[in-house]
């Protein structure tokens, strides 16, 4: 009987492990010890590794990331945790000016095997201050690495890789996806950065759909199957560094192409991810590269609202389907 | 200053209101009528209450995501309240805001805050304001122990104590920042302690018992009218139940919870009245059915209340 | 004679007549009293509006902005000054969570009249931490209005309008600018935001040039026009509101464009502006939109290193040469 | 813990060489051999000089952009931090970091940061690392006035008190942050009092005298080695030159510059040193000649050296 694990379970796991095989690896942050964390991803790690290894912080999310930079620079592999990731806004010194530069500005002395881990927690109900997915932030800022797993499998392999990376790795996690089990295998495994992973295949249009628009984007396409339109879905899992071989293979091939995400839609990454698509395929495209995304508003606490404002199914089979509306090329 | 019967009286009534508001925000949650995260206020309610008595109108007060209880003590309306948190569009904020947002600024409660420890300084502008329009008006801002560990409420206490701002930080120790206990989040015994460092005057009082809340807020608050500058209050307290009603400590059940109980700040108070002639055991019964009725009513009132229409999704984000 | 100003004495002029108009305004930041400030921008306004109105602020960038937010939500009008773009990493939460939602969330009941100036002091060797120009961001959030400008005209003009809005209003100055001097009139008026400035006419292709690239994109455009090659110079000046309908008109003329920031490339505004013509204007255009930009490298300090990272003249003339060698179409 | 002789000779010639060296990237920068900015830290010697003397190996230091001083003290190569000012291949930091990065993590120097404040907490990360480690070493953050403001420097301060880690605090309150006077910044009369709301050891001396900064660092370090956790010394002091080579303030120049200059620590030390028969004036002045010779030598290496290649642009970046 294979073996599944939700994502919070895998990356429990994960970190487990490369605690178990590297003694120097320290774990931080608020609520990560005895209570394992506000959504359970760190249970247990505590009774394992004792309090000296998984520390709990008071609410100080500068320095939690500080201490952690300081670790890293002393050759302790650091994992913080941010609560949530809006909360990262506290943290961005931290991240951007030293974790991310601290290495090139000494001119490489230092190594900074630094992992920031962060929930994303939208489609809750938890409103403005506790929805947002700020990946764009950081993939803009050149020394960090941007990993963001759409399933425990991917999760696990991920988490391993970034805590033996000696660079910083900021981990972004789905809450809305912890639950969701799939199989994880026992032995022993990572995954590469960079490497994106294409979760269907199809000819007709190509949809790269990031995190937890992944499985939404697996659920569009067997929508748009019954259609007769076959998309092939790309999930990119790490956005520095991005894997754009593999989508520009993907959209050469269907000429159409559709980028889902959770963050808002101007500013967010599928801007550079389309237009990175565009740059290297022009010639292919039948149309622009089309993007799914949130609408540019704060999300409000009220259901009704947020279940607008977040890009759903229907809007990726839309998307998907306004190539053939639009005429460009039509539909093979 | 010594409170009229009358002032009194409203006390209870405010913890009540605030008591049986919680508990329906709790039961709502529990319904499935509005998701997100709620944070109850119950066995706090004498801190806010005693604080708010000791203000006037133009005071200002700011709070967290754990607000009901300040956004009720300014006088905010339960059934707009409850709307809010049910995400209603007769919510104070239209729905947008939500239990983490509370606010109603009509009153001067300029809002609830979920980002802990970003409402201090912007509670520190706000007593600017008052300063610059030559008032004697003063700011209260409520915040957690969690929170007193915050990069911005020591920028907060450096700028305040410096201008010399009416500013009253009432930080509410309950004990806990979600599952951290305050020993190992505050390096030193009483949160109040900090104030040293910044050469004001901090106090640490038992926020459960509203006289001694209601005494510390009076003597700050007229000495930031008088231009005497800041004061750290510490209002200990405890927290009675989980952390929010979506996600659960370890405490507050089971023995520790009876013991919990026992402090419960409301049947004290409402011994002290009894005690002190202003009430009858008719009449504090009375009370508590009041509040209990109308908080009934507003949970009616927002149960009933229509969501709001998606226009509503790109409004208010620019004036 | 018509009069001169730089950019440092327009913001000041506009700065001065504002809090002349309004005396609710307050100004605070580290250095702005006596001193003037770093980059000399808030000269003299301590002596005519006092130590209240011009306040001097302990290092303190988070509460800073947090101040000034309680002074907008109050209604007084707030300047704050973020001494380099770089510690706006210090005022994150401020920005993003508290002024740009906090209207929104409360339904309306607050006004957030706020302006935040910034300047970035990029191409001064002031290495990593002291040279980055982080508006992509800013432009990711809902809320928040983006300012730009590249000459003192209009400095003068959206410093006013920005002081005058009751939103949030992120003002970034470049430091490389301050110096220059253009004619700046002594009749009072304001520029109204969301309106870009076609700076130079031309056919062949458009450049979008941001900030201190629109001067450069200017020499750009002389240098192609001896060559026969007719650019046409766009000045967004703000970028949240975009006038993306003067950008696409352009485009539709031109069939080409060039996107030219300071900001590293990865994840810049770039990406937004690129694929927002081609979401317009795809059926116009004759290849791609070609970014230039920054290297995506932290900023070394050694000028050698500095001067490859960034963006000059020669790289907007080889992108707008590009068109011709890629023999899109070729140019008229 | 008496100095031997050679080691306040030592102490004596490092001044002379950050004094040498601060001139000498003063005018470098003055004839236009590199850009950007550059923070002397002449007048400031002392304190560097004094508390490095306390440490050993395994000890670790960081500073800010006003970090050539702790840079020099901790052993640092002055011909290939020159270089580093200067943007050149052979400089400590390949000429990446420059003026406000310089660091040689080879000698424990981990770095100079010019986000004011923002290594106080990395700091803090790196006492845990030795306490972790189990051994007994110490860890130095020097900083300034200003940055005592930070929100950081204070969240350091609660986690390094509630983890009693090895972590010296020095902060150089040289009365200036670019233009404000600490006065205007620092609501409290001594910067050392902030400890008093964390709990731990608060001390103010005299930046300028080496001895009395050497027995306030052996206080800390020694208590630090034995589990007793964080100090901060506030060294007072003054900053001779303006806040940058590239920036004036508008003080240290004319009568006051004099006063100023009147409180050299080196003249002062030299003077020790001969009163208590350690130096002759002759050796005096051959040391500072020697310590000149050797930035002589410095700068020309510095001013010879190649730039980086421009390979050089995205290496580092990653492991
Ligand atoms: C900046 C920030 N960090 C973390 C959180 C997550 N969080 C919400 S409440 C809380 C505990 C706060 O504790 P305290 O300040 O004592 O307030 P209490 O909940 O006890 O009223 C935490 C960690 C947050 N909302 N904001
Ligand atoms: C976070 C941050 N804010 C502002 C600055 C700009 N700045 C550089 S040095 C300085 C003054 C710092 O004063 P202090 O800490 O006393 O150190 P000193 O320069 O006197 O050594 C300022 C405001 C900065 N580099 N980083
Ligand atoms: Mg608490
Ligand atoms: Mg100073």
């Amino acid at each position: 009987m294979p073996r599944e694990l939700s994502i919070a379970q895998a990356v429990n796991e994960g970190i487990r492990e490369e605690m178990r095989r590297d003694p120097n690896v320290v774990l931080m942050g608020e609520d990560v010890g005895e209570y394992g964390g506000v959504f359970g991803v760190t249970r247990g790690l505590h009774a394992e590794f004792g309090g000296e290894r998984v520390r709990d912080c008071p609410l100080n999310e500068a320095a939690i990331v500080g201490f952690a930079i300081g670790l890293a620079i002393s050759g302790k592999p650091a994992i913080a945790e941010i609560e949530f990731m809006d909360f990262v806004t506290f943290a961005m010194d931290a991240l951007v000016n030293q974790a991310a530069k601290l290495r090139y500005c000494y001119g490489g002395q230092v190594d900074m095997p630094l992992v920031v881990r962060t929930p994303v927690a939208a489609q809750l109900g938890f409103g403005s201050q506790h929805s947002q997915s700020l990946e764009a932030w950081f993939m803009h800022v050149p020394g960090l690495k941007v990993v963001m797993p759409s399933n425990a499998y991917d999760a696990k392999g991920l988490i391993k890789t970034a805590i033996r990376d000696r660079d910083p790795v900021l981990f972004i996690e789905n809450v809305s996806l912890y639950g969701t089990k799939t199989e994880v295998p026992e032995d022993e495994y990572t995954i590469p950065f960079g490497q994106a992973a294409v979760r269907r295949e199809g000819d007709d249009v190509t949809i790269i759909a990031l995190s937890s628009m992944a499985p939404l984007a697996l659920k569009a396409a067997d929508e748009l199957a019954r259609q007769g339109i076959h998309a092939e879905v790309i999930d990119p899992r790490t956005l520095a560094p991005l894997d754009m071989d593999t989508i520009v293979a993907s959209v050469e091939k269907t000429g159409r192409a559709v980028v889902v995400h959770l963050a808002h839609k101007t500013g967010g990454v599928g801007a550079e991810i389309a237009q990175q698509i565009t740059e290297r395929a022009f010639d292919y495209l039948d149309g622009p590269v089309v993007r799914v995304a949130s609408v540019d508003a704060p999300v409000a606490a009220s259901g009704t609202l947020e279940k607008a404002l977040y890009p759903d199914q229907r809007a990726i089979v839309e998307a998907c389907l306004s190539f053939r509306r639009a005429d460009v090329g039509g539909v093979r | 200053m010594t409170l009229t019967n009358q002032q009194q009286i409203t006390m209870l009534r405010k913890m009540w209101l605030i008591r049986y508001f919680e508990e329906a925000a709790i039961r709502l949650n529990g319904e499935g009528l509005y998701r997100g995260s709620t944070h109850p206020y119950i066995a706090q309610e004498a801190t806010a209450v005693g604080v708010v008595a000791a203000l006037k109108p133009g005071d200002k007060a700011l709070a967290t995501y754990r607000g009901h209880g300040a956004y009720l003590a300014m006088g905010g309306d339960p059934s707009r309240g409850l709307a809010e948190l049910l995400g209603k569009e007769t919510g104070v904020c239209k729905g947008k805001g939500g239990s983490m947002h509370l606010s109603d600024v009509s009153l001067g409660f300029m809002g609830s805050n979920a980002i802990v420890g970003a409402h201090i300084p912007i509670a520190g502008g706000v007593a600017l304001s008052q300063q610059l329009d030559g008032t004697d008006n003063v700011t209260v801002c409520f915040f957690g122990d969690g929170a007193s560990c915050e990069g911005v409420f020591y920028e907060t206490c450096n700028m305040a104590a410096l201008w010399n701002l009416p500013l009253i930080l009432v930080v509410e120790n309950n004990e806990f920042a979600i599952s951290t206990h305050v020993s190992k989040a505050v390096c030193v015994p009483d949160i109040s302690i900090r104030a040293q460092g910044f050469g004001f005057p901090g106090v640490t009082i038992d926020g459960r018992e509203v006289d001694a809340v209601y005494a510390a807020a009076t003597d700050a608050v007229q000495r930031a009218r008088q231009g005497g500058g800041p004061t750290l209050i510490e209002a200990k307290t405890v927290r009675w139940t989980r952390h929010s009603a979506v996600s659960a400590g370890g405490y507050g059940s089971g023995s520790d919870g009876e013991k919990w109980r026992q402090t419960d700040p409301i049947p004290r108070y409402q011994a002290a009245l009894v005690s002190r002639g202003i009430l009858t055991d008719v009449e504090v019964t009375a009370i508590e059915a009041e509040a209990r009725a109308a908080i009934d009513d507003a949970a009616r009132f927002a149960v009933n209340s229509p969501a709001p229409s998606l226009d509503a999704l790109t409004t208010d984000m620019f004036a």
